[in-house]
């Protein structure tokens, strides 16, 4: 049975988590609140950019420590209350006392202040440059107060918010049955130009098979979480087209940088130039990728094209291994099943490390306990996975390189290099785009010199959808995320 | 009374004629039965005597169809029960003569009632597979014949389980069950061996009093030569398979003719004084996997002569009393012995 | 009399169960490397979110004060909340519960429908050509790796030939049955929703004929070896030797004494199932328990693991309370005493 | 002394007023909550190299005396000495020694043999348990035991079930004289054999009380089998000792209304058939619920006055005999 | 009338009993193989295993790779061949470890009896109400996914089984006549326990460990296929229907052969087991 043309179905193998922005933290779930939340800021169609959504102006005080917003008259909630300066502070405050993951993305938020009904004024603490894009994550969605109506034991809405929304997005969540379907409707006092989507299912398909039938068999408009081989066989259906797009997933391996031998730069240098970066791009990627450059993937500002890259050169390696003076080097290469690529990786790096005398053992672990072990520098080497939360670099340089963030935090090398500290620190502190530019390249050439990860690569985002499925955008910030408010069918 | 054979000489229940039969195992065939002979008449009492092992139940078992299908060959003779050439039936139709024509009762009254179903209800179902009346009547025919079985308060132990009856009780209900439909013939397979005597005395005396009132036959099968000395109008007495003594029950208990027959007549210690040594039986049973060559009894026998090492003796002798052995036969007068000292 | 005396003791043991899985449970989960704190707040919280969440979970209290108030919250019936979907245990359990059982159910009815005659057909022909074929089939049930013997399944009728579907409880574009039950297949009928029904009858053919199958195999196999045992009591040859026909003695007489010793195998059965329909829920992506769990444990989700471990074992010891009660009913010597 | 069965003999096994009851049902506690009382005051005495057989209906609770003589059975009331020791005060080493006084040999030689162990091992069992011989010592002990009993050495190494019946029990004999016991048990050590091999079996019992001057305490079910065999015989009735004395006189002249009924139901060939009233004991009552007063009056046909209160077992004036009934003493 | 039969006696009655009934000679066979795979995996198996080769990925069953490869390129056919290692390894563990502890609890218990007894029992009904996977995941979720917590996890839950068997067997030992003449000779508990017990409680476990063999390599399949047991790369059956489970649709002999392995091994195991119990059974037995 093909859906209705208005009647969007979405397959997917999982449930998110929750629909609460102020818990929700992955993309699974990002589907939910963005689709049924406005942020005061949006980003602008593809680009990382942000522009005005629920907030038409914004001015900042010369410190960059007050940000005063104008709300735009019209915006509705759900059941058709107004959204106003009140309703974004409450989010706020809800957000901080939650104090969950997605209050991660604003450190230095003071306190939220109601102007007027259309003004709105955030205090920070200090100086945070990307303030203004962490505003369009999805823990900044803005809530309808009443929501306060469903509070149980003190927790502000928590457990209704899990299954329910209460935005001013274009749909809100019609009925949610667990491990089954999520059903959207379209919300009618969204503010914008009405959907033409009345309605979005989630379907929760588990098996990857399941899910490509139903797509071929028109039960499913959009697929997600297809094995790159799948992706090449439905290619060859016409009525099916697969969406690959660069995306910022970067998948890179840590490497410890507190243990020996990986306490040495040369060595780390060496296992870098043994990598066979594009057999693995082909072999185990199918091409769906591309080499990183760099900490700072090519699709957001702050990456440095002309930065450095190391190649698949066994002679160098082998030269530099040498140089170091370690030999009968013995390393463990923790992973999970988390990603998929994870273990043809291991595998590959196993193969390719061999080659300069270097025994790898892989060492399959709960996810769980490996993302423990990593905090905790218990590891030799371990693939990791990075997406931004928001559009800075500082989602990367800050993270990975400040030596105060290692282990769990970001810094997940344990890399420690005072210079590139204090110039990723810096560059988080001012303003100047163009400044904080300069000051993450600089760092990123030192970092990568220095070798503390290896750079693999910059997965593409792979979904498949009918191809009577229109208007949709790519935002490379937005993984997961669907305007469906601008989608259409046509068959 | 029944449907009946034509063919058959008035006055026979049951005539097994030279019957064989064997059970195949990995180790051979265990001949199991050789050439038995055995005829019941109307309202007769015959007992098979025997020690344990010998083919006494196998040879009714055969005769009624109830052994284990596939287990065993008939490796020759037949067996005309009121007429029907019961080898040669089906199951189907063997169960249309069983508990019709002819009933058995089995050694073990303990197992030999469904524990889940109630004694009325297992009586009951006997009764009405067989005449054509409906529940209430069979009821009524059942509660007659436990009362005539000596069961007190037959309606109240029609709604027990077997467990909740006593052994004696038990059997009681079994024999009530073989009577219920009037058989032409019963077979009593050591119905009292694991009984109390004074239990086994009642029952014998049930037993006795109803087939002589329905002038139904019986075969009763028993080790106990006393119990059929005191039942039975004819008696065989089975060794190893075969059939070696056979004749009227005074005759056979007081002049012995078979020297096997005469030895387990001597081992019983009621016919010795106290703290004497009893004439025990030297060796054992043969092995039927490999019974020995010519008269099966010739390795325990005393008189054993080179004829019965080789050849196995006939079953000769007038109607009055036939034995198999070579010392007894036809030609050979009758030796003094036997009977009782 | 009789009757307490099977179920006192039973419940005595299931408080002891409930305590003993609940400190299983609770130790393993604290002995576990992974942070529940880090599960909530993301991979890369900072040290001070994390120990507000910890706080919120009662994380940072000392573990036999955690632990009393687990059980003090369990006796109220509060299984705490889950770590992955925020959602309290117990109100995931209502929602998935239904599902599991209505296959179990399914499959249970048609193990003992295709199992028990295949069984007393064995027996009864043993050693013929039926008793090989119904021993072969017994033993592909009870050798059958459920998650495979699903995936070809899938393969062969949903993906080549796409006679049945293959996952879920309806079919798509089917509303679901306002729930009453829980059962889908009762609650489409209770409203007159037909669509409904005919859609969730299709939907569960290949789980419940998958979890079916193996429980099938055990089956046949218990009743074939109950009913050995039982067609050479002496019994059966009493109902032989007075006539009876075929039939009324392999069913009335045979069969009825033959279940008694498999209702206790039943009770086993239904634990299989459990464990046998995490793995079909798993492959049919099936909205159940299992599902539930497996998730759970591979986001090692505990407060869920235990709250399903928990009601699993009450579960399981109820339906050994009912199977002794059954027993008892099926046994005349055990309920007259 | 006015109760016991005496023997002239110095008694090597004495019982003074035995009682054994098991728990037949329990609460949830696994406390007791009613009994079946099988041994109801039992108290007898045997002779140094002489017999006493003991006969009574099923039920009846003889194989459970003979198991609380042998310590099988835990009992709660009563006194038991051999060789005039007393069981109950014995200790430890002490009671071992004691223990092996005394044997037993059961009634079906086939489970009373372990079937995983060579007949050697069989016999030299309670050596073994001992301790204190080597295997070669335990095998050529068995050896002798073995030709003693009738087996021949090469049987020593097979097992118990390529032996017939008859040849088991002799295993079972041969392992119950191995530590030259005083007193032998045997409760009912030919039911379960063909007559033929009884008569073997018997002889070989005789045999050996002659020649090792054993005591037996024999229980069976054959009265025929008791007159021949034992010189003193007890008749048992739910629990209780009703009769006793030598075994001739009071088989051939019973006293106890329900020893006359047993012999009139005993299967003979000099008797017909026993008409039904004549045998129409009815059945042991349930020994749940003990009967008050005398405990065979409901089956009793001389039933008169007196039976009401409970019955002692009485020395008869003119003989060694022991009637427990008020009528039959007069 | 020999002491023993000689071998070739044995070897003809086998033959007979087997004859009577194809189907344990066929589970005879199975295991024969499985044994032979185990043993010989390196000599059978024609690659490395391990063996990555990212140019011959997901090929169909050809000559040269009778059962495919994977995704990266690696022979199924020697992984399925190196995988019974792995998978009956770990089955045969769990039952070992299993039966021995719970034989050893089971026949204590039924030995000693009372308070002991009774708690003992009441433990072993907790344990065994846990769900058996469920334990089994959970453990090995706790201790980390490995092949061997699972086992453990497995093993622990299958205890139960053997302590009931072991103790119901002591129990109705205990009452045997021949225990009981033991007893009067004076022998200790711990006497019978090591000369009548044991070696006659031993047939009906051996028999229930080899059919549990049939039902531990399912589980142990089970849950290195929801990925709690043998982790990649280790070739185990479970794990490898796993990783061909999204191979499906396209490359169906992916998870088809090591299914068929888990198959056909369960079954020769359960096969036997059943051979084995009706051989024991005196009632099947042919003189
Ligand atoms: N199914 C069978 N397979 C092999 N041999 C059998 C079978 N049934 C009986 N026999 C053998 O047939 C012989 C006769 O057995 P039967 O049961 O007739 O003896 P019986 O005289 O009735 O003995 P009992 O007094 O012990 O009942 C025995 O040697 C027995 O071993
Ligand atoms: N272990 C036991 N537990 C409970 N009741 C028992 C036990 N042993 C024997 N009894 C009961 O004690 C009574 C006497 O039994 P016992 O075996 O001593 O009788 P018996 O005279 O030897 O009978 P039989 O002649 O049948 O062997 C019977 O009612 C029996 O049910
Ligand atoms: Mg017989
Ligand atoms: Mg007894």
């Amino acid at each position: 049975a093909i859906a209705a043309q208005d009647v969007l179905v979405l397959a997917r193998a999982e449930d998110p988590p929750t629909a609460d922005p102020g818990i929700e933290i992955s993309n699974s779930g990002y589907t939910l609140t963005y689709a049924a939340y406005e942020r005061l800021v949006a980003y602008k169609g593809a680009s990382t950019e942000v522009g005005p959504e629920l907030a038409e102006s914004w001015t900042a005080d010369d410190a960059g420590l007050v940000w005063t917003f104008k709300i735009a008259a019209g915006h509705k909630f759900d059941d058709g209350s107004p959204v106003d300066a009140a309703a974004v502070k409450f989010s706020f405050d809800r957000l901080m006392k939650l104090k969950a993951g997605p209050s991660d993305a604003f450190p230095v938020l003071k306190e939220v202040e109601v102007v007027d009904p259309q003004t709105v004024k955030f205090h920070l603490t200090a100086p945070f440059a990307p303030f203004i894009s962490t505003l369009a994550v999805s823990g900044a969605a803005i809530i309808n107060p009443k929501v306060m109506e469903h509070e149980k034991d003190g927790d502000m809405a928590k457990a209704w918010l899990a299954e329910h929304t209460a935005g001013s997005g274009p749909y809100r969540i019609a009925s949610w049955e667990r491990n089954q379907s999520i059903v959207l409707d379209s919300n009618e006092h969204y503010a914008g130009a009405k959907p033409a989507l009345k309605q979005v299912v989630l379907r929760i398909v588990g098996d990857v098979s399941a899910r490509r039938l139903q797509l071929t068999n028109g039960d499913a408009d959009i697929i997600e979480q297809i094995p790159l081989d799948q992706a090449e066989a439905l290619q060859k259906d016409a009525s099916v087209v697969v969406e690959s797009n660069p995306s910022m997933y970067v998948n890179y391996i840590y490497m410890n940088n507190r243990q020996p031998p990986l306490d040495d730069a040369k060595v780390r240098q060496a296992i870098s130039y043994a990598v066979d970066y594009q057999g693995i791009i082909d072999g185990i990627m199918l091409g769906q990728a591309k080499q990183m450059r760099g900490a700072v993937p090519s699709g957001m500002w702050g990456h440095d094209p002309q930065g450095f890259q190391y190649s698949y050169d066994i002679e160098k390696a082998k030269a530099l291994l040498a140089e170091s003076g370690k030999g009968d080097i013995h390393l463990t290469y923790t992973f999970s099943q988390a990603d998929p690529a994870w273990e043809p990786v291991g595998l590959a790096l196993q193969a390719s490390l061999a080659e300069i005398g270097v025994k790898l053992d892989l060492q399959a672990v709960a996810d769980t306990t490996k993302r423990e072990l990593v905090a905790n520098g218990k590891f030799d080497m371990a693939p990791g996975a990075w997406t931004p939360d928001f559009a800075d670099p500082y989602m990367f340089m800050n993270y990975w390189f400040d030596a105060g963030k290692m282990g769990g935090p970001g810094n997940r090398s344990f890399y420690n290099n005072s210079k590139v500290t204090g110039l990723v620190q810096e560059a988080a502190s001012i303003v100047d785009e163009a400044k904080r530019k300069a000051l993450y390249i600089e760092a990123q050439k030192l970092s990568t010199d220095d070798a503390p990860y290896l750079y693999i690569m910059e997965k593409n985002d792979i979904f498949a959808r009918r191809a009577a499925v229109k208007g949709y955008v790519y935002n490379p910030m937005l993984i997961q995320v669907y305007n469906f408010g601008t989608m259409s069918k046509t068959e | 009374m029944m449907t009946m054979g034509t063919a058959e000489p008035r006055g026979q229940a049951l005539a097994i004629n030279n019957l064989s039969l064997e059970f195949p195992t990995f180790s051979g065939a265990v001949k199991a039965l050789d050439d038995v002979t055995i005829s019941v008449g109307k309202a007769e009492i015959v007992g098979i005597v025997g020690e344990s092992g010998c083919g006494k139940s196998v040879t009714t078992m055969a005769a009624t169809g109830l052994l284990p299908k596939g287990r065993y060959r008939i490796t020759g003779g037949t067996v005309r029960l009121f007429g029907h050439s019961t080898l040669s039936m089906d199951d189907n139709q063997l169960q249309d003569l069983r508990g019709k024509v002819v009933s058995t009762i089995f050694q073990e009254p303990m197992n030999a009632l469904n524990p889940t179903i109630r004694i009325g209800k297992q009586l009951t179902d006997v009764i009405m597979r067989h005449e054509e009346i409906g529940l209430a009547e069979a009821r009524r025919v059942a509660r007659d014949i436990l009362a005539d079985m000596l069961i007190g308060e037959p309606e109240r132990v029609m709604n027990l389980y077997p467990f909740e009856l006593s052994g004696g009780m038990r059997q009681r209900v079994l024999i009530a069950m073989a009577f219920s439909c009037n058989p032409g013939l019963i077979i009593a397979d050591e119905p009292t061996t694991a009984l109390d005597v004074t239990v086994q005395a009642v029952i014998l005396r049930l037993i006795q009093n109803r087939a002589r009132r329905t002038g139904t036959s019986v075969i009763f099968i028993s080790h106990n030569v006393a119990v059929v000395s005191q039942l039975c109008d004819r008696l065989y007495v089975m060794y190893a398979g075969r059939i070696v003594e056979h004749g009227a029950t005074r005759t056979v208990l007081e002049t012995p003719q078979h020297p096997y027959t005469q030895a387990l007549l001597r081992c019983l210690p009621e016919r010795v004084a106290p703290k004497q040594e009893l004439e025990a039986i030297p060796g054992a049973v043969p092995n039927l996997l490999h019974p020995p060559a010519g008269c099966y009894f010739q390795p325990r026998c005393k008189e054993a002569v080179e004829q019965c090492r080789t050849q196995s003796p006939q079953l000769v002798g007038a109607s009055g009393q036939q034995v198999a052995c070579w010392r007894r036969g036809a030609a050979t007068e009758l030796v003094e012995q036997g009977g009782r000292q | 009399m009789a009757i307490t005396r099977i179920i006192l003791p039973r419940l005595i043991l299931l408080l002891f169960v409930v305590l003993g899985v609940a400190v299983i449970t609770f130790t393993i989960s604290h002995l576990i490397p992974g942070d529940p704190a880090r599960m909530i707040a993301g991979d890369r919280a900072s040290a001070e979110t994390l120990e507000n969440v910890r706080r919120n979970l009662g994380l940072d209290r000392p573990v036999v004060e955690q632990f009393t108030i687990y059980i003090g919250n369990l006796l109220q019936g509060d299984l705490g909340t889950s770590l992955r979907t925020n959602r309290p245990v117990a109100a995931d359990i209502r929602t998935f519960l239904p599902a599991t059982l209505e296959l179990g159910v399914v499959a249970l009815f048609i193990a003992i429908c295709l199992g028990v005659p295949l069984g007393v057909l064995s027996a009864v022909y043993k050693d013929g050509p039926i008793d090989q074929v119904a021993r072969t089939v017994s033993v592909c049930g009870i050798s059958m790796p459920v998650f495979w013997f699903g995936l070809i399944l899938i393969y062969v009728f949903y993906a080549k030939f796409q006679i049945l579907p293959g996952s879920g409880r309806l079919a798509m574009g089917i509303a679901t049955p306002e729930r009453i039950t829980g059962f889908l297949l009762i609650d489409s009928l209770l409203q007159g929703r037909f669509d409904a029904f005919r859609s969730a009858l299709y939907h569960i053919i290949l789980p419940g004929f998958v979890l079916a199958f193996a429980n099938m195999g055990v089956i046949t196999r218990q009743i074939r070896a109950s009913m050995l045992d039982v067609l050479q009591e002496d019994y059966i040859r009493t109902a032989r030797a007075s006539g009876l026909r075929k039939g009324m003695i392999i069913f009335n007489y045979a069969l009825r004494n033959a279940l008694i010793p498999s209702i206790t195998l039943l009770g086993l059965a239904l634990g299989d199932l459990l464990y046998g329909a995490v793995l079909t829920e798993t492959i049919f992506a099936w909205p159940g328990m299992g599902t539930y769990v497996v998730t759970s444990i591979q986001t090692l989700d505990f407060p869920a693991i235990m709250g399903f471990t928990i009601v699993a074992s009450i579960g399981y010891v109820l339906i050994n309370l009912l199977v002794d009660l059954a027993y008892m009913l099926a046994d005349p010597q055990i309920r007259e005493v | 002394m006015t109760e016991g069965v005496g023997t002239i003999a110095r008694p090597v096994l004495e019982v003074s007023d035995l009682h054994v009851r098991f728990p037949a049902s329990r609460n949830w506690l696994g406390r007791p909550t009613s009994y079946v009382h099988a041994v109801n005051g039992v108290t007898l005495e045997v002779g140094a190299g002489k017999s006493l057989g003991i006969v009574g209906e099923s039920g009846c609770g003889k194989s459970t005396l003979a198991q609380a003589i042998i310590g099988l059975a835990p009992f709660e009331q009563g006194r038991l000495a051999i060789d005039g020791e007393d069981f109950q005060k014995a200790q430890g080493k002490q009671k071992r020694a004691l223990r092996q006084k005394m044997q037993i040999v059961f009634q079906d030689p086939q489970s009373s043999l372990d079937r995983r162990l060579p007949v050697w091992r069989l016999i030299s069992e309670p050596l073994h348990i001992r301790g204190g011989h080597s295997r070669a010592e335990l095998h050529e002990k068995a050896e002798e035991l073995a030709i003693a009993v009738g087996l021949r050495p090469e049987h020593l190494d097979r097992l118990p079930h390529e032996f017939s019946g008859g040849q088991r029990q002799r295993i079972a004999i041969a392992r119950a004289i191995s530590t030259d016991p005083e007193l032998l048990v045997l409760d009912e050590p030919t039911s379960a054999l063909d007559v033929s091999v009884q008569a073997q079996i018997i002889n070989l019992l005789l045999k050996l009380q002659r020649e090792r001057g054993l005591t037996y305490l024999l229980i069976s079910h054959d009265v025929a089998l008791v007159r021949h065999f034992c010189d003193d015989v007890a008749v048992m009735y739910l629990g209780q000792i009703v009769e006793s004395g030598p075994a001739d006189e009071v088989l051939r002249n019973p006293r106890h209304p329900y020893t006359q009924t047993l012999l009139a139901a005993a299967p003979s060939f000099e008797s017909p058939l026993p008409d039904i009233a004549q045998v129409r004991a009815g059945e042991l009552p349930n020994n749940r619920h003990l009967p008050d007063g005398c405990f065979y009056k409901q089956r009793c046909d001389r039933i008169g006055g007196g039976c009401e209160a409970g019955q002692v077992l009485r020395r008869l004036s003119e003989s060694a005999r022991h009637v427990r009934c008020h009528l039959a003493q007069t | 009338m020999r002491r023993t039969k000689s071998f070739s006696e044995r070897l003809r009655y086998f033959w007979y009993l087997s004859r009577r009934s194809p189907l344990t000679l066929v589970g005879v066979a199975i295991i024969v193989l499985v044994l032979v795979m185990i043993v010989a995996a390196p000599v059978i198996a024609p690659y490395n295993p391990d063996k990555v080769s990212l140019t011959a990925r997901l090929l169909p069953p050809s000559a040269a790779h009778w059962f495919g490869t994977d995704e990266v390129g690696r022979d199924l056919f020697s992984r399925v061949i190196f995988g019974a290692r792995a998978s009956c390894g770990a089955a045969f563990m769990i039952v070992l470890i299993s039966m021995s502890v719970g034989v050893l609890i089971g026949c204590f218990s039924g030995v000693v009896g009372g308070r002991v007894d009774t708690a003992i029992m009441r433990l072993m009904d907790v344990v065994l109400a846990l769900p058996a996977l469920v334990l089994a995941m959970a453990l090995a979720a706790a201790l980390g996914p490995s092949l061997f917590n699972s086992m453990l996890a497995v093993a622990i839950v299958r205890i139960p089984a053997y302590v009931r068997l072991a103790r119901g067997q002591t129990l109705s030992l205990r009452e045997q006549v021949f225990v009981k003449a033991s007893r009067t000779f004076g022998a200790s508990p711990f006497y019978i326990l090591r000369w009548h017990i044991l070696p006659n409680a031993m047939s009906p476990i051996i028999v229930q460990a080899t059919l549990d063999l049939g039902g531990v390599v399912l589980i142990a399949a089970a849950l290195s296929f929801i990925g709690l047991g043998a982790q990649p790369p280790t070739a185990e059956w479970g794990a490898l229907v796993s990783s061909g489970r999204s191979y499906m649709l396209d490359q169906w002999w992916y998870a088809t052969f090591p299914g068929l392995a888990i198959l056909i091994t369960a079954m020769g195991c359960n096969l036997v087991g059943d051979g084995i119990r009706d051989m024991l059974d005196p009632r099947l037995r042919g003189r």
